[in-house]
C-alpha cells in the first residue's frame, strides 16, 4: 500500500523545496524550487487516491495545468525583467519597495 | 525484487536529486536533477497504481515544462556559475524553517489507512481497514473495467468538469500573459 | 416713542402713578438722545456744518434744562408721597421677574437732573468756544450729547439693570471722549485704561445686583428699599456683600482708592470734557448710587465704615499728590479725586445729604475751575501756536502772571479758589464744613470716624495750599510764557467766560441751598427737607449726630483757621523763589519726586497686574496651552501616530522576494503547528 | 397675520418648503453660467427667509411642545420616519439662519472669484443641513442632517479658503465627525434598549424621551457620547482648537455661518437631547460640577487667549469660545432665567459674532491682511466702517442696551442663586472680553494712521451697508426691546428645567431659595 512512506518522502521534497526557495537569489531555480514543492504535493494526492478514490488523481491533473501556466507567465516576467536590469538576481529587483 | 525495496531505491533517487538541484551553482545542472527527480516520481507513480498519471509527469511535466526551463536558461544564457546563496541569517532562517517542517511532516510518516478510518471514526472491527473507504474500494477496481485512462476520465469529465473548464480559461489566460510580457513592443 | 406707547404700558407696584410733567420726564432723556443722532449724522455727512452742530447741541441740553425745571417745579408744588415711576416699557421679562425700562422721578433724581443738566448746558456753551477750531466738532458734540443723555438715564433710572445702562453708557462715552484725539496713542491708551477700570467696578455692581434679585426678587429701588429691612438681618453677611459689592461699583466709576489711576490720565481728553465728566457729573454717579440706596448701606454700618474711611484715605492721598503737580489739569483731577473722597466721607457716615449738598457744590466751583484752566490753556495755545513753540500749553511753569492778560478769568477761578478751601461765606465752606462736622459727630461714638476727621481736615489744609499754589503759578508773579507769545496773550471769547460767570455767581451762593442752623439770615436747611423723604429710612438707622452750641462754634473756627493758613502758605512759599521754566526745570529730588511721580503707582499696576497677565495668558495659555498641549498633543499629536505607524508599515515592504518568502514561511510554519495541535 | 397664514395652510408645508427649497434651488444655480450664480442664490435666500417669516406668528410656543409637526415613515423596517417640528428654540435657530443667509450670500459677493457656483451650491446645501438639524424630530433623521451640514462646510472652508486651509478643514471634519460617530452608536444603543422594552423599533423624539428610562444601565456611557459630540460641536474648553483654524482659514460667509449657526447646534444638542434623554446623569453632581468648571474655564481662558491673538479672525474665535461659554454656564445652572439667558446669548451672539466677522471680512477684502498690526487710525479714512464696527464690538462685549448685555444678564443672575462662586469667576470673563475687543479696537481703528496702505481705504459700498444694516438693526432692537423674543423661548426654557430638575421648575416660582451662600 506504501501509503505512509509516500507521504514521507513527499514531506521531504516539499522540504526540500521550500529551503531550495529561501537559499536561492537566481529566480530561475527559485522558480525550479517551486515545481519541486508541486511535485511533492503531487506525490502526496496520488499516495491518498489509493484510499480516498481516484478524485486524487483528477487534482494532480489540475496542478500540473497550474504550474505549467505559473511556469509560463513567470518565466515571461523574468524575461522581461532581464531585459530590463540584465540580470536575474532577486536583490535589485526591489521596486514594488515600501 | 519486491515493490517496496524498488519503491525505497526510486524514493532514495528522487530525495538526492531534489538536494542535488537545489545545492548545484549552474543553474543548467539544476535542471537536470529536476528533470531527474521528476523521472523517479514517474515510477513511484506506477508504484502507486497510478500510471497514467506517471506517464503524463514524464510527457507534460519533465518534457514540456523542464524544456522550457532549460530554453530559458539556454536563451538569457545564464549557464554561468552564478554564486547566490543567500547569507547567514538566511541560512539560519532556512535550517530553523525546514526543521520546523520536518518535525511537522514527519509525522506523516504513520498515516495508515487504519488510522485514518480511525479519524474518520468508523469502526475498525468491520473488516480491513480499507472497509471503510468505499471510494478507495471503487478506485482501485476501475482501472481494470475501463482501463487505465477511462478510470480518471469518469470522474474528471463528470464530477470535476467546471474545475476542467477554469484550467483552460487559466492556460488561455497564461498564454496571452507570457505573449504580452516576453515581446519586445507590442 | 409715541403716546400711544406710554398709555399702553402697565404701571409698576407701589407707586404713584405718573402724573403732570413727570410724566413727560423721558423726554429729558430723549432731547440728548435726538441731539447726539442728529450731530452724529452731521458728523459722518457734513462735519464742517459748525453752527448747526452748536444749536443743535447747546439747543437739546436747554431744552432737558428746562424739562428738568419744570419737574422741579411740579416736585415742588405737590411733593408726592412716594417717587413716581414713569414706565416706558417692560424690557428683560422672564418667569417672576419683569424688570421694566422705567425711570423714577422723586427729590433726590430731580437734584441730580438739574445739576447734570444745568451744568451741561453751560459747559456745552462754553465748548462751543473752546472747540471751534477743532475738525471733529460734530463728533465731540455728538458724543457729548450721547454722554448727558446716558446720564440721565444713570439718574433717572428707577431699577438696577435701567440704571447699569446708564452707568455703562457715560462709561463708553468717557472712553469715547478722552479718546477723542485718538491720533496719538496715548490718548487712545487712556480712553481704554478708564472703560477698563470703569469695568471692573462694574463687575461689582453686576455681582450685587444678582444678590439682591436671590434675596428680593426685585430690583426695583422702591421694592428693594421696601423688601430688604423685613428680609435681611442688620450687618448681616449678605448685607454687607451686597453693599460691599455696590461699593467696589462706586470705586471704580468714582476714582476712589484703588481705581482712581483712570481721572488723571482722562485728563488727556479736551478740557470741557474733563469738566463735564470728570469733575460734574459721571464721577458723582459712584455718590448718588450710595445716596440712592441708602437704606442698605445704613443697614450694614460695617460697609459704612470702609466706605467713610476709604473717602478719607483718597482725600489725603489725593490731595497729598496734588500738591507737587506741575500741568494744571493734573492738579485740578487730583482735586477732583480728593473732593469724591469727601462726599464718600460724608454718605459713609451716613449724612447722605451732607453728601449730596458737597456734590452739587462741588459741581459748580469744579467745573468753573476746569472751564477756567480751559481759558488759560486755550490762550496760551493760542499764544504758542502763533509763535510756532512747541512748549507744553498745561504746564503752570510756563505761565505766571496771566492776571494782566485774563482778568476776568483770574477773578472768578480766585472765587471757586476760595470756595474749594472752604473760606466763610462761599458754597464751599458750608458744604464741607458740614461733612467734616458730622465725622467729628459721629466720632464721638465711634472714635475711628475721629480719625477720618483728621484725615479730611489734613486734606482740607492741602486743599487751600496746591489751589493757592495753582493759582499763584498761573496768575500772579511775573510770565514765564515768553517774550513774543506775551503779546498773543488775551481773555478768552465771551462765549467762554459768559458761562464762568454764571459758575462763579452759583459758587459765591451755593450754600444757600442748606445752611447751617447757625448762620444768622435765610432759609436754613433746605436740601435737608427736601431730601428728606428719600433718606428718613437710612436716617433712623444710622442717625447722624451734629454737634451743637460751643463744639460746633470751634470746629467752624477751627476750619476757617485751616483754609486761611493753606491759602497765605500756598501764596507766599510758591511765589518766595523764580519759578523756572517748563524745560529748563529741573528734575524734582526725594519726596517731591515721589509726589509728583504720583507714588509711582501706575507703574505698580502694570508691573503687578497688567503685563504679568498679558504675559500669562499668552506664553502660558495660548502657546502652552492651546498649541502645545491640545493642538500639539491632540490634534497633531495623533495625526503624527498615524503618520509613525505608516512609515513602520512600509518599512515591512522592503522589496527583496527573499525576505518575503522567507516571512511567509514562517508564517506558514506556525499555522501548521497551531493547526496540528 | 395668523389668520392669513392659516388660509394658505402654512403650517402643514412650510417646514418641507424650507427643507427642499434650497436643495431645488441649486438646479438652477449650477445650469446658470458662473456670474448669474450668486444672483439666483440671493433670490433663492431672499425668498427662503421671507417664507420662514411667517413661522414667528405661525409657531404657537406657549405650550412649549413641539408644533407644526409631521412624520412619514423613511425606512419602516427600522422605525425610520422623516419627521419634523420646531418649538420655541429651534425657531429662533431656523429664523437666525434663514436671515443670515442672505446676508451671506449678499457678503461674498465679490469675496468669492472662482468656481462660484459650486460656492453657492454649497452654501445652499448647508441650509438644508443647518435647518434640518433644528427641525428633524427623528434621531436618526437628526444624524442625517448633522451629517449633511458637515459636509458643504467642508468644502467651503478646504476650496475657498486662506492659505492652509485644507489643515482647518480636515481638521474641523475630524473633530466634528469622531463626535458624531460616537452619538451615532449612542443613538442606535438608545433606540434598541427602547425597543426592547416597549417592543417598537423606532428612533421618533417624543417615543424615546417618552422612556428613555429603558436604557438606564447604559445612560451614562450614552450621555457621556451625545455630551461629547456636542461639546465638540460648542465648543467647549478642551475640543475648542479647530474653531480659531477653521475661522482662520474658512472665507466670510464661511466664518459667518460657522460661528453664528454652526456653533449652536452644539447647545442645541444639549437642550434638546443630551439632557433631556438622560436627566439622572445629567444632574448629577459630578457632571453638573465638570460641566461648570469647563463651562468657567472656557470663558475666562478664551477671553485670556482672546487677549494675545495677533490675527483679528483668531480673536473673534476665541472670543466665540468665551460667549459659548456663558451658554454652557447658562444650560448647566439649569434655573428658567439661565436657560432663558442662554438661548438669548444664543442669539444674540449669532448676530454680533456674525455682524463682526462681516466687518473683518470687508477689512480682509480691501487689505488682504488679518494681522492687527498693519492696521491703525483708520477712523480718520473708513468713518462709517469704524461706527459699525464700534457698535458691533460693544455689543459683543455686553453693553446694557445692546443685545449682547441681555443674555449675558440672564446668564449671570440666573446661575448665580445654584451657583455663586463659579458665576462670580465667570462675570469677571465680562472685563476680560471688554479688555481684548478694546485693546483690539483701538489698534485697528484708533492710534497713529502711519501706514500708506491704510490711507487709501475705501468705506463700506451700499452693498455692504445692506449686509449691515439688518444685523445692526437686530443687535438694538434686541437690547432694548427683546420681550418678545424672550417670551417665545420662555416655555421652552421652562421645559426643559423642569426636565432637568424634574417636577415644576421649584427654584424659579416667587419662593425664596436656601442661602446661596454655599
Amino acid at each position: 500500500m506504501l501509503l505512509g512512506p509516500s507521504l514521507l518522502v513527499s514531506a521531504i521534497l516539499f522540504t526540500i523545496g521550500v529551503v531550495g526557495v529561501m537559499l536561492r537569489r537566481n529566480a530561475i531555480v527559485l522558480f525550479m524550487c517551486i515545481e519541486l514543492m508541486l511535485n511533492a504535493v503531487n506525490l502526496t494526492f496520488v499516495a491518498l487516491s489509493q484510499v480516498l478514490g481516484l478524485g486524487g488523481q483528477v487534482m494532480v491533473f489540475f496542478v500540473m495545468t497550474v504550474a505549467a501556466a505559473e511556469a509560463a507567465v513567470g518565466l515571461a516576467i523574468i524575461l522581461a525583467i532581464f531585459r530590463h536590469t540584465r540580470s536575474v538576481d532577486l536583490k535589485n529587483i526591489n521596486l514594488l519597495q515600501g | 525484487m519486491s515493490g517496496q525495496t524498488v519503491f525505497y531505491i526510486l524514493a532514495g533517487a528522487a530525495i538526492l536529486s531534489a538536494l542535488l538541484c537545489i545545492i548545484q551553482k549552474n543553474p543548467i545542472a539544476s535542471v537536470l536533477w529536476l528533470i531527474s527527480t521528476m523521472f523517479a516520481l514517474a515510477g513511484i507513480y506506477v508504484l502507486l497504481q497510478a500510471q497514467f498519471i506517471a506517464a503524463i509527469q514524464v510527457l507534460v511535466y519533465a518534457g514540456a515544462i523542464m524544456v522550457l526551463f532549460l530554453f530559458v536558461i539556454m536563451l538569457l544564457n545564464l549557464g554561468r556559475d552564478t554564486g547566490d546563496l543567500r547569507g547567514m541569517p538566511v541560512r539560519l532562517a532556512a535550517v530553523l524553517v525546514a526543521g520546523g517542517l520536518l518535525g511537522e511532516l514527519v509525522l506523516l510518516a504513520r498515516v495508515t489507512p487504519g488510522s485514518m478510518a480511525l479519524l474518520r471514526g468508523t469502526a475498525v472491527g468491520a473488516g480491513t481497514p480499507m472497509a471503510s473507504f468505499p471510494a478507495g474500494q471503487a478506485g482501485a477496481a476501475a482501472p481494470g473495467a475501463q482501463g487505465v485512462v477511462g478510470a480518471i476520465a469518469e470522474p474528471l469529465f463528470r464530477t470535476y468538469l467546471v474545475p476542467f473548464e477554469i484550467t483552460s480559461i487559466l492556460l488561455l489566460a497564461a498564454v496571452v500573459g507570457a505573449v504580452v510580457l516576453a515581446k519586445r513592443k507590442l | 416713542m409715541t403716546f400711544s406707547l406710554l398709555a399702553a404700558l402697565p404701571q409698576v407696584g407701589e407707586m404713584t402713578v405718573a402724573t403732570g410733567a413727570a410724566r413727560w420726564v423721558w423726554l429729558a432723556v430723549a432731547f440728548p438722545l435726538v441731539g447726539f443722532l442728529v450731530n452724529g449724522a452731521l458728523a459722518l455727512k457734513r462735519p464742517e456744518a459748525k453752527t448747526a452742530v452748536s444749536v443743535v447741541g447747546t439747543g437739546v441740553l436747554l431744552a432737558a434744562f428746562a424739562v428738568a425745571a419744570t419737574v422741579f417745579v411740579q416736585l415742588r408744588g405737590h411733593p408726592p408721597d412716594a417717587p413716581i415711576i414713569v414706565s416706558l416699557w417692560s424690557w428683560i421679562v422672564s418667569t417672576g421677574m419683569d424688570i421694566q425700562f422705567a425711570f423714577q422721578v422723586d427729590q433726590l433724581s430731580v437734584v441730580m437732573l438739574l445739576v447734570v443738566t444745568g451744568v451741561g448746558s453751560l459747559i456745552h456753551i462754553f465748548s462751543v468756544g473752546y472747540m471751534r477750531a477743532d475738525a471733529g466738532y460734530a463728533r465731540y458734540f455728538a458724543y457729548l450729547n450721547l454722554f448727558v443723555a446716558f446720564m440721565l438715564v444713570l439718574v433717572l433710572g428707577s431699577n438696577l439693570p435701567v440704571l447699569f445702562i446708564g452707568w455703562e453708557g457715560v462709561g463708553l462715552c468717557s472712553y469715547l471722549l478722552i479718546s477723542f484725539w485718538y491720533g496719538d496713542k496715548a490718548n487712545a491708551d487712556a480712553g481704554k485704561k478708564a472703560f477698563l477700570v470703569n469695568r471692573i467696578g462694574d463687575l461689582g455692581v453686576l455681582i450685587a445686583m444678582f444678590l439682591l434679585w436671590w434675596q428680593v426678587r426685585s430690583l426695583e429701588f422702591v421694592t428693594i428699599a421696601a423688601r430688604v429691612p423685613g428680609t435681611l438681618p442688620v450687618d448681616g453677611g449678605i448685607i454687607i456683600a451686597i453693599t460691599l459689592f455696590l461699593f467696589l461699583g462706586c470705586v471704580g466709576k468714582s476714582a476712589q482708592i484703588p481705581l482712581y489711576t483712570w481721572l488723571p490720565d482722562a485728563m488727556a481728553g479736551p478740557t470741557p470734557v474733563s469738566a463735564l465728566i470728570h469733575a460734574a457729573t459721571m464721577v458723582t454717579a459712584g455718590v448718588y448710587l450710595v445716596a440712592r440706596n441708602s437704606v442698605l448701606f445704613a443697614m450694614a454700618p460695617t460697609t459704612s465704615m470702609v466706605v467713610a474711611g476709604i473717602g478719607a484715605l483718597t482725600a489725603l492721598f489725593a490731595a497729598s499728590i496734588g500738591l507737587r503737580q506741575y500741568d494744571i489739569k493734573k492738579v485740578l483731577a487730583y482735586s477732583t479725586v480728593s473732593q469724591l473722597g469727601y462726599m464718600f466721607l460724608a454718605v459713609g457716615t451716613g449724612a447722605y445729604v451732607a453728601g449730596v449738598f458737597h456734590l452739587v457744590t462741588h459741581a459748580f466751583f469744579k467745573a468753573l475751575l476746569f472751564l477756567g484752566s480751559g481759558s488759560v490753556i486755550h490762550a496760551m495755545h493760542h499764544a504758542y501756536h502763533a509763535t510756532h513753540s512747541h512748549e507744553d500749553a498745561q504746564d503752570m511753569r510756563n505761565m505766571g502772571g496771566l492776571r494782566k492778560y485774563m482778568p476776568w478769568t483770574f477773578g472768578l477761578m480766585l472765587i471757586a479758589t476760595l470756595a474749594i478751601a472752604g473760606v466763610a461765606p462761599l458754597s464751599g465752606f458750608f458744604s464741607k464744613d458740614e461733612i467734616l462736622a458730622a465725622a467729628f459727630g459721629r466720632g464721638e461714638t465711634h472714635k475711628i470716624w475721629l480719625l477720618f476727621w483728621g484725615m479730611g481736615l489734613a486734606a482740607a489744609l492741602m486743599t487751600a495750599y496746591y489751589m493757592m499754589r495753582l493759582m499763584a503759578m498761573t496768575f500772579l508773579g511775573d510770565n514765564r510764557t515768553g517774550a513774543k507769545e506775551r503779546e498773543h496773550l488775551h481773555e478768552a471769547p465771551w462765549i467762554m467766560t459768559g458761562p464762568l460767570v454764571v459758575l462763579g455767581l452759583l459758587s459765591l451762593i451755593g450754600g444757600v441751598i442748606n445752611l447751617p442752623a447757625f448762620f444768622p439770615a435765610g432759609p436754613h436747611h433746605v436740601l435737608d427737607g427736601w431730601l428728606e423723604p428719600v433718606v428718613a429710612a437710612a436716617s433712623r438707622l444710622m442717625p447722624v449726630a451734629m454737634p451743637h452750641g460751643a463744639t460746633e462754634w470751634a470746629l467752624i473756627g477751627g476750619a476757617v483757621t485751616i483754609a486761611a493758613v493753606g491759602l497765605v502758605l500756598g501764596w507766599k512759599l510758591t511765589l518766595a523763589n523764580p519759578i523756572p521754566t517748563a524745560h529748563d526745570a529741573p528734575e524734582d529730588t526725594g519726596f517731591a519726586r515721589v509726589l509728583f511721580r504720583k507714588y509711582y503707582v501706575d507703574e505698580i499696576y502694570d508691573a503687578l497686574i497688567v503685563r504679568p497677565l498679558v504675559a500669562f495668558s499668552r506664553v502660558v495659555l495660548w502657546k502652552g496651552v492651546d498649541q502645545g498641549l491640545i493642538d500639539g498633543v491632540g490634534a497633531n499629536g495623533s495625526a503624527g501616530l498615524a503618520r509613525a505607524l505608516g512609515w513602520i508599515g512600509s518599512r515591512l515592504q522592503t522589496g527583496q522576494l527573499g525576505f518575503y518568502v522567507v516571512v511567509f514561511l514562517i508564517g506558514a510554519v506556525w499555522l501548521l503547528r497551531t493547526v496540528a495541535q | 397675520m395668523t389668520a392669513f397664514l392659516a388660509s394658505i395652510g402654512y403650517n402643514g408645508w412650510i417646514l418641507h418648503v424650507l427643507l427642499a427649497l434650497p436643495l431645488i434651488g441649486v438646479v438652477p444655480l449650477v445650469l446658470a453660467p458662473a456670474e448669474r450664480a450668486k444672483r439666483i442664490a440671493l433670490a433663492v435666500t431672499l425668498v427662503e427667509f421671507i417664507l420662514s417669516v411667517g413661522l414667528w406668528w405661525s409657531v404657537e410656543t406657549i405650550s412649549g411642545t413641539l408644533q407644526l409637526t409631521s412624520s412619514t415613515p423613511w425606512i419602516a423596517a427600522w422605525g425610520i420616519s422623516y419627521a419634523v417640528g420646531i418649538d420655541g428654540i429651534s425657531l429662533m435657530m431656523v429664523l437666525l439662519t434663514t436671515l443670515l443667509m442672505p446676508l451671506c450670500v449678499l457678503g461674498s459677493w465679490n469675496y468669492i472669484g472662482q468656481k462660484e457656483r459650486g460656492y453657492y451650491a454649497m452654501l445652499l446645501t448647508l441650509i438644508t443641513g443647518v435647518i434640518g438639524v433644528f427641525v428633524a424630530t427623528d434621531l436618526f433623521l437628526f444624524y442625517v442632517f448633522w451629517e449633511v451640514m458637515l459636509i458643504p462646510m467642508y468644502f467651503i472652508i478646504g476650496i475657498w479658503g486662506g492659505k492652509n486651509r485644507l489643515y482647518a478643514a480636515i481638521k474641523f471634519f475630524i473633530f466634528t465627525m469622531a463626535g458624531s460617530l460616537l452619538m451615532l452608536v449612542a443613538i442606535l444603543a438608545l433606540a434598541w434598549s427602547v425597543a426592547a422594552k416597549t417592543g417598537t423599533l423606532s428612533f421618533d423624539y417624543t417615543h424615546l424621551l417618552a422612556n428613555a428610562g429603558a436604557a438606564k444601565a447604559l445612560a451614562p456611557w450614552l450621555f457621556g457620547a451625545f455630551a461629547l459630540a456636542f461639546a465638540i460641536k460648542v465648543p467647549i474648553f478642551p475640543f475648542h482648537t479647530w474653531l480659531p483654524d477653521a475661522h482662520v482659514e474658512a472665507p466670510t460667509a464661511g466664518s459667518v455661518l460657522l460661528a453664528a449657526v454652526l456653533l449652536k447646534m452644539g447647545t442645541y444638542g444639549f437642550l434638546r437631547f443630551a439632557v433631556p434623554f438622560f436627566p439622572s446623569v445629567a444632574a448629577s453632581p459630578f457632571v453638573t460640577n465638570l460641566m461648570l468648571v469647563l463651562a468657567v474655564v472656557g470663558i475666562v481662558y478664551g477671553a485670556l487667549v482672546a487677549m494675545v491673538q495677533p490675527d483679528i479672525k483668531k480673536l473673534v474665535a476665541y472670543s466665540s469660545v468665551s460667549h459659548l461659554g456663558f451658554v454652557m454656564l447658562g444650560i448647566w445652572a439649569a434655573t428658567v432665567q439661565s436657560v432663558q439667558g442662554a438661548i438669548m446669548v444664543m442669539i444674540g451672539h449669532g448676530l454680533s459674532t456674525g455682524a463682526l466677522f462681516f466687518l473683518v471680512g470687508m477689512l480682509y477684502e480691501r487689505r488682504h491682511t488679518r494681522e492687527i498690526s498693519a492696521y491703525g487710525g483708520i477712523a480718520k479714512v473708513v468713518p462709517v466702517f469704524s461706527l459699525l464696527f464700534g457698535i458691533v464690538a460693544l455689543s459683543s462685549i455686553g453693553l446694557p442696551g445692546l443685545n449682547g448685555f441681555v443674555g449675558e444678564f440672564l446668564v449671570l443672575l440666573g446661575s448665580f442663586g445654584v451657583h455663586p462662586v463659579s458665576t462670580g469667576i465667570a462675570t469677571t470673563g465680562v472685563i476680560f472680553a471688554a479688555a481684548y475687543l478694546l485693546w483690539a479696537m483701538q489698534r485697528i481703528l484708533f492710534n497713529k494712521l502711519d501706514k500708506r496702505e491704510n490711507e487709501a481705504l475705501t468705506d463700506l459700498s451700499g452693498r455692504e451697508l445692506a449686509v449691515m444694516l439688518p444685523l445692526i438693526l437686530g443687535i438694538v432692537w434686541l437690547g432694548l426691546y427683546p420681550k418678545p423674543v424672550l417670551l417665545k423661548i420662555q416655555p421652552a426654557a421652562f421645559k426643559y428645567v423642569e426636565s432637568v430638575r424634574g417636577g415644576p421648575a421649584a427654584l424659579d416660582l416667587v419662593q425664596r431659595p436656601q442661602e446661596p451662600g454655599r
